[in-house]
């Protein structure tokens, strides 16, 4: 079998889902032989930027420079893959959104002017076509492995849209909202994390974000209600989804 | 009960036909299968990837082995990796045969009418196969088939064929002009005001997309066939082929194990409405 | 000439500045995109901070919640119970055990084989690399039994933790811990047996959150030697004893101490400071390989981040097994935030994190002020590269390669500097 | 039918237990209540049953109290599937060369130990579309040798079995009943010759007149206080005229987040989709997954969408239970204990979709 020749590149984010995906491959370690990594700064010293089977990129696009290298990379690609809730929806740096970057800029820098932001954080989704949107922060490694791997093969993962919630009581979890009227986002909020806030009794905060095939702003505004005799304000609830559903949120006006 | 019910059987590919964009018949060679009858299903299985229903789109033996047709088209995970990465030798799983298929006993001397759409012709051939051995026991036999454009029509090879069936009408259609086409243009379903039908003598076998199917049971009720005389294959998300998944639900209907076909008097409370 | 940063984790170029075939400058740029975190917290409830200020790192996060959950506590007089402190600092302990052995075999090990890639090293020395995983895999297990995943850990929680660790989860990992002390000391013999170590002295001044009792992790007090001699101040004056400076080549925040001498955090920092506090079995391990403190070149870190990593699996082992499932509350459940100023400051895995927060009358911050590790050894990195260049007549691609070298044995961790840094994005195109 | 019945303590209901298991050698099994959860699984003694803790049942709301004896306890959110036909299994193996392994269930022979009216007649509606056709479920599901059901004598708020005739009490399908009396005593009854002989040999006295007669008192004001839905032949005929009525659904579906906790607390949802994970070497397993109709997937095809509206899925549950359970195995599909009500986390209430339907075209 011809090796897949993969490039991993990196926007506004921590690194984070990178990691995940070092981890994947420590884990298996016969994927390295399966692929031909041609960028991975974080992996290697020496990077083209060359014609791929699979772009994986991390992070979201918070400047000009950041849009012309992901059409660049996407004219290279045949599959192109968002890895992780930045990548894919935004991720935490879009709190900022709906302030002026200069203000926001000013807040943080003494010299805002070498700062080169725009206000809005873009999803590459917003950006350039994704072939495969992967959620979490970070997106899980496990997952991710299991991913690559039916790639490799010539496959394509078999996509099941839930909400978490799905997970936690297939894990057998008892609902922290029912018995003890703990805030959790788990209804609207994508399966993928095996229901983790939740195992520790805690209410999830949505970092997989929001689902997007079945959520309007009507159903947005019922969980918020939910939310707030919970005790979480609209306030805090909007941030959760401004943190880690933005491209979502901003699709979902009207 | 089948011993192994969800348990796929290996099977080697033996050829694989390029019938349009998109789409392929993939024939599988099994020993110990049942025969499938006309209007049946098999879960098609890519190892790791998952399963799909197929309809059996031609079946015959050879030795001691059962040569099975299934048109597959790439619109999916499993259904991708079908028709770009198999190829003759690959192993495949097959189960099956599953569901109720078209009613073709008992129909006996009455004129037999086809209306396929797409890749809807698959599941129909089966029906032609059989009225072609069987040509003295039934009528007339018309075939309508349509689809998007002149590349996109199945068994082009074969279509020709058809006409040479004694007692059989056959006309093609697409949807839009096409450079160098001169058969009809118009959708499939114009089709079954252009046939001189005798509704009290004829039984309709449709199969195509569901609102093709829809405008073909309007078409052929105002041409004075009875719904228990029109067959419809539905097409659902189906997973396990026999009724214990529950994701092929119509209605009251597990289209796997009560369908995939359905008379349309066993429809009508269903059919029009979206989404049941 | 510039090159960009490989093998560490996040973006950024290394910028050697030649005037007529002399080296005058370095400088270590970020390109690593700004997020803006001090924003981001602006206007959150106190509660939120902890997983909001998560996300800055994608190795250490575990030190950025810890930190800013100690600030939150220490101001508001939460004591958190015993056992749960204990599991805290376990998870911390795993996240340092992850971190070191994901720089030390993964990102710098290449170098002192002479391959630039990990998939190299594999291919060169599976065992090796087979060993390294299965630490780093244990403490990947260790990572999501106590707080839920690898990173961005979600059992962290001003006042306490959300849940215990289940039992059966503890027992299984505590059943994995010989083979993975087995494996570690396989990759710490690679590691100390290491030949080409430079050994040179360079007269660091170090940094640590220490307060004398224990090795350097959480404290009250920053300590700082100057070789010679050493002060220590509480962790309420660190933004006395530093100061911010900008320079004209890049605007870069960085820090020096308040005399305008640059320092260093991290393992070698610690190492030196804390070395009594070492387990016996941690120095007798180092000595046997005749390594014994100080540590005076910072490639010898990866010295101290063995050491370092042995001791936390040590702590590690004796946490779990004298692990019981407490019956008690795992948070104190009333959080209520006063205005006021929270400050505290921490270990992670990189050095001294620092953390202010200003919250106003409604319980939400007004603002903050967040000090990383890189940020602080940002002009130590550049000191220590212009210094290791000086006066020899290199290539340009060697001398790129040793300023690499030296970055990469700092450690440093782009994604969470960059948000004091100014940033200068360089396209892929120009880089090639 | 008249049964014979027994009275008795709470402990001869742990001597009929250990029975089972040292008489009949059965694995005991039930909903146990060990270190604040619940499960299923192997009963050790009668202590492991939620003897002393009642269930406080809202929409969106579940709290447990101790009451001591005098509490009754109804069900968590783990229904009789959980351990029948669980959330999730390996069914296969495929090894690089094709050849294939299956995954087997074997529970040994099983006593459910404990089980309420309600998860009872889900046994029956599931066995109706599972049995013989599923091998996992049948296959545990012949294991069950012998089952003692506890009547409720005090159903909770959200508990509407009266109303679909699947309790409080029971009829049919058991082997021992009981009930726990308010005054302390245990009714029995046997529904079986195996349960007859196990009360001979449990040695209880036939039951008093009193007792008897708080018996039938209890059991009736249960009754009455589940029979809270229009009578069953208005509404399915009301649920049959609502099909089309889009604008209803619509309304009645508003507060539906599409989570899918009712699919998964429901004892008598069965629908599951398949998972592949490929291995490098050309190996893979196959997992089956709970998955519910609320979901997006539900009737999402390659290619196109059979439900895409929330309303469709959600219509699509409440139709189930009541038009289409009856066609597909004679029985209908809402057992009426009301998890659904409970444990969604937005208080969508059956009870009220229901009584929407009958008054907007009943």
């Amino acid at each position: 079998m011809r090796k897949a020749s993969v490039g991993v590149f990196k926007l506004t984010s921590c690194s984070g889902c990178i990691n995940e995906l070092i981890y994947a491959l420590v884990k298996h370690p016969e994927l390295l032989k399966l692929i031909e990594v041609k960028y991975f700064t974080e992996l290697q010293d020496v990077n083209e930027l060359t014609e791929l089977d699979v772009a994986v990129i991390e992070g979201s696009s918070i400047r000009g420079e950041h849009e012309e290298v992901l059409k660049k990379i996407r004219g290279l690609s045949k599959v192109l893959i968002s890895m992780g809730t930045c990548a894919t929806l935004g991720g935490v740096q879009s709190l900022r959104v709906g302030v002026d970057v200069n203000e926001v800029k000013k807040y943080v820098y003494p010299s805002p002017e070498y700062v080169d932001a725009y206000s809005d954080v873009k999803a590459v989704s917003e950006l350039v076509q994704v072939d495969l949107s992967l959620r979490g922060c970070p997106v899980n490694g496990d997952a991710l492995a299991s991913i690559i791997k039916k790639i490799v093969v010539g496959g394509w993962p078999v996509e099941v849209y839930e909400s978490l919630c799905a997970e936690c009581k297939r894990a057998g979890i008892e609902c922290v909202v029912v018995t003890k009227g703990i805030p959790c986002l788990g209804p609207i909020v994508s399966a993928g994390c095996g229901a983790l806030c939740p195992s520790f009794g805690r209410g999830c905060y949505g970092c997989y974000g929001i689902k997007d095939k079945d959520i309007d702003v009507g159903k947005v505004f019922e969980m918020g209600e939910a939310l707030e005799k919970l005790g979480l304000s609209k306030e805090d609830f909007h941030s959760l989804l401004k943190g880690y559903s933005m491209s979502l949120v901003k699709s979902l006006k009207t | 009960m089948l011993a192994k019910p969800l348990t796929p059987l290996p099977a080697v590919v033996t050829g694989v036909i390029d019938e349009a964009p998109l789409v392929k018949t993939i024939y599988v060679a099994l020993r110990d299968f049942p025969e499938p009858a006309p209007g049946q299903f098999n879960m098609v299985y890519a190892r790791g990837l998952g399963e799909v229903p197929i309809s059996v789109s031609d079946a015959f033996r050879r030795g001691d082995r059962l040569v099975i047709a299934h048109t597959v088209r790439s619109v999916g995970a499993v259904t991708k990796h079908l028709t770009t990465f198999i190829e003759v030798g690959s192993q495949v799983g097959i189960r099956g045969p599953y569901g109720r298929g078209w009613p073709l006993e008992g129909m006996e001397g009455m004129d037999v009418l086809i209306v396929g759409g797409g890749i809807g012709l698959a599941p129909l051939r089966p029906i032609i196969r059989y009225v072609e051995a069987r040509r003295d026991s039934f009528g007339r036999l018309f075939i309508l088939y349509g689809a998007r454009t002149p590349h996109d029509l199945i068994y082009k090879h074969e279509l020709g064929k058809y006409t040479e069936i004694p007692n059989s009408v056959v006309k093609v259609s697409i949807d839009k002009p096409y450079e160098g086409w001169t058969g009809y243009v118009g959708f499939v379903t114009d089709l079954i005001d252009r046939i001189d039908l005798d509704p009290s003598r004829t039984t309709a076998y449709v199969c195509g997309p569901e609102v093709m199917m829809k405008v073909a049971v309007r078409r052929l009720a105002s041409r004075g066939l009875k719904a228990d005389k029109m067959f419809l294959s539905l097409e659902r998300r189906m997973r396990c082929g026999m009724g214990v998944c529950g994701t092929c639900q119509f209605g009251h209907y597990f289209v796997c194990k009560d369908g995939p076909v359905f008379s349309y008097d066993e429809l009508m409370n269903y059919l029009w409405v979206d989404g049941i | 000439m510039s090159a960009i940063l490989t093998r560490v984790e996040g973006e950024g170029e290394v910028q050697l500045i030649i005037r007529e075939g002399s080296l005058i400058g370095v400088e270590v740029k970020i390109t690593e995109p700004p997020r803006f975190f001090e924003y981001l917290v602006k206007g959150r409830r106190v509660i939120d901070v902890p997983d909001i200020v998560s996300r800055i790192c994608g190795i250490c996060g575990v030190s950025y919640i810890l930190t800013a959950v100690r600030a939150f506590e220490k101001g508001l007089g939460i004591e958190p119970l015993e056992e749960v402190e204990e599991v805290r600092l376990a998870i911390l302990g795993a996240e340092r055990v992850k971190s070191h052995i994901l720089h030390s075999y993964y990102l710098h090990l290449p170098d002192f084989f002479n391959t630039g890639s990990l998939p190299e090293l594999v291919d060169r020395n599976p065992l090796l690399f087979n060993h390294a995983s299965r630490v780093l895999l244990w403490s990947r297990k260790a990572m999501e039994v106590l707080g839920g995943r690898f990173h961005n850990v979600v059992n962290v929680r001003i006042g306490g933790i959300y849940g215990f660790p289940k039992l059966d989860n503890v027992v299984k990992l505590l059943k994995e811990m010989p083979s993975v002390f087995n494996s570690f000391k396989y990759m710490a013999n690679a590691v100390l047996s290491l030949e080409n170590i430079a050994m040179d002295e360079q007269r660091l001044k170090l940094m640590a959150v220490y307060d004398g009792s224990k090795y350097p992790c959480i404290a009250e007090s920053i300590y700082v030697s100057y070789g010679s001699r050493e002060r220590a101040v509480p962790v309420s004056d660190f933004e006395k004893i530093v100061r911010c400076e900008q320079v004209n080549y890049s605007n870069a925040l960085r820090y020096k101490l308040i005399e305008g001498l640059e320092y260093v955090v991290g393992p070698l920092a610690r190492f030196n400071i804390g070395y009594r506090h070492l387990s016996g079995e941690s120095k007798d391990m180092l000595n046997s390989y005749g390594w014994r403190p100080p540590l005076k070149n910072v490639f010898q870190s990866i010295i101290a981040r063995v050491a370092e990593t042995l001791d936390t699996l040590i702590y590690l082992r004796d946490f779990l097994e004298n692990y019981r499932e407490p019956s008690g509350s795992p948070a104190c459940e009333k959080l209520e935030p006063k205005p006021g100023t929270y400050i505290a400051a921490t270990e992670a895995p990189r050095g001294v994190l620092y953390h202010r927060y200003e919250v106003d009358d409604y319980g939400r911050v007004r603002y903050s002020n967040i000090v990383t590790p890189t940020a602080q050894n940002q002009a130590s990195m550049e000191a220590v590269i212009m210094s290791a260049l000086e006066g020899g007549a290199l290539s340009r691609e060697k001398a790129v390669e040793i300023a690499q070298r030296v970055i990469r044995a700092f450690d440093p961790c782009i994604s969470c500097s960059v948000h004091s840094i100014r940033v200068e994005f360089r396209s892929i195109d120009d880089a090639k | 039918m008249i049964f014979m019945m027994y009275e008795g303590s709470v402990r001869d209901v742990g001597k009929l237990l250990s029975m089972l298991s040292s008489l009949l050698n059965l694995k005991v099994v039930g909903l146990k209540y060990v270190n604040k959860s619940f499960t299923y699984g192997e009963l050790g003694s009668i202590e492991e049953l939620p003897l002393s803790v009642e269930d406080v049942q809202a929409p969106s709301s579940y709290k447990l109290v101790e009451e001591g004896a005098s509490a009754r306890f109804r069900h968590s959110f783990p229904s009789l599937k959980y351990f029948l036909y669980p959330p999730a299994q390996e069914v296969l193996y495929i090894d690089k060369d094709f050849g294939l392994r299956e995954a087997k269930v074997d529970y040994g022979n099983i006593a459910l130990f404990g089980i309420k009216p309600c998860d009872l007649y889900s046994m029956r509606v599931l066995d109706g579309i599972l049995m013989n056709r599923d091998p996992y479920y049948t296959s545990a599901r012949s294991s069950v040798k012998v089952v003692v059901v506890e009547e409720c004598v005090k159903p909770s708020n959200v508990c509407f079995c009266g109303s679909v005739g699947t309790g409080p009490g029971v009829s049919s399908g058991f082997d021992v009943a009981f009930a726990r009396l308010s005054n302390g005593v245990v009714v029995f009854k046997s529904g079986s010759s195996i349960g007859a002989d196990l009360l001979k040999r449990l040695n209880v006295k036939k039951a008093g007149d009193r007792t008897v007669a708080e018996y039938g008192e209890a059991m009736g004001e249960a009754l009455k206080s589940t029979k809270v839905l229009p009578e069953l032949n208005a509404l399915t005929n009301a649920l049959e005229k609502s099909i089309n009525n889009v604008e209803l659904w619509n309304k009645v579906s508003k507060k539906c987040v599409a989570c899918s906790n009712c699919n998964m607390v429901c004892p008598t949802c069965f629908c599951t989709e398949f998972f592949d994970e490929a291995e490098l070497d050309g190996s893979a397993r196959r997992l089956k997954k709970w998955h519910g109709c609320l979901s997006y997937s539900y009737g999402l095809v390659a290619g196109g969408h059979f439900r895409p509206k929330l309303y469709m899925r959600y219509r699509h549950f409440i139709l189930h239970k009541f038009l289409f359970y009856p066609r597909q195995v004679g029985l209908i599909g809402c057992v009426g204990c009301g998890r659904c009500i409970t444990w969604c986390p937005l208080g969508v209430d059956i009870r009220e979709t229901l009584w929407e339907v009958f008054k907007s075209v009943g």
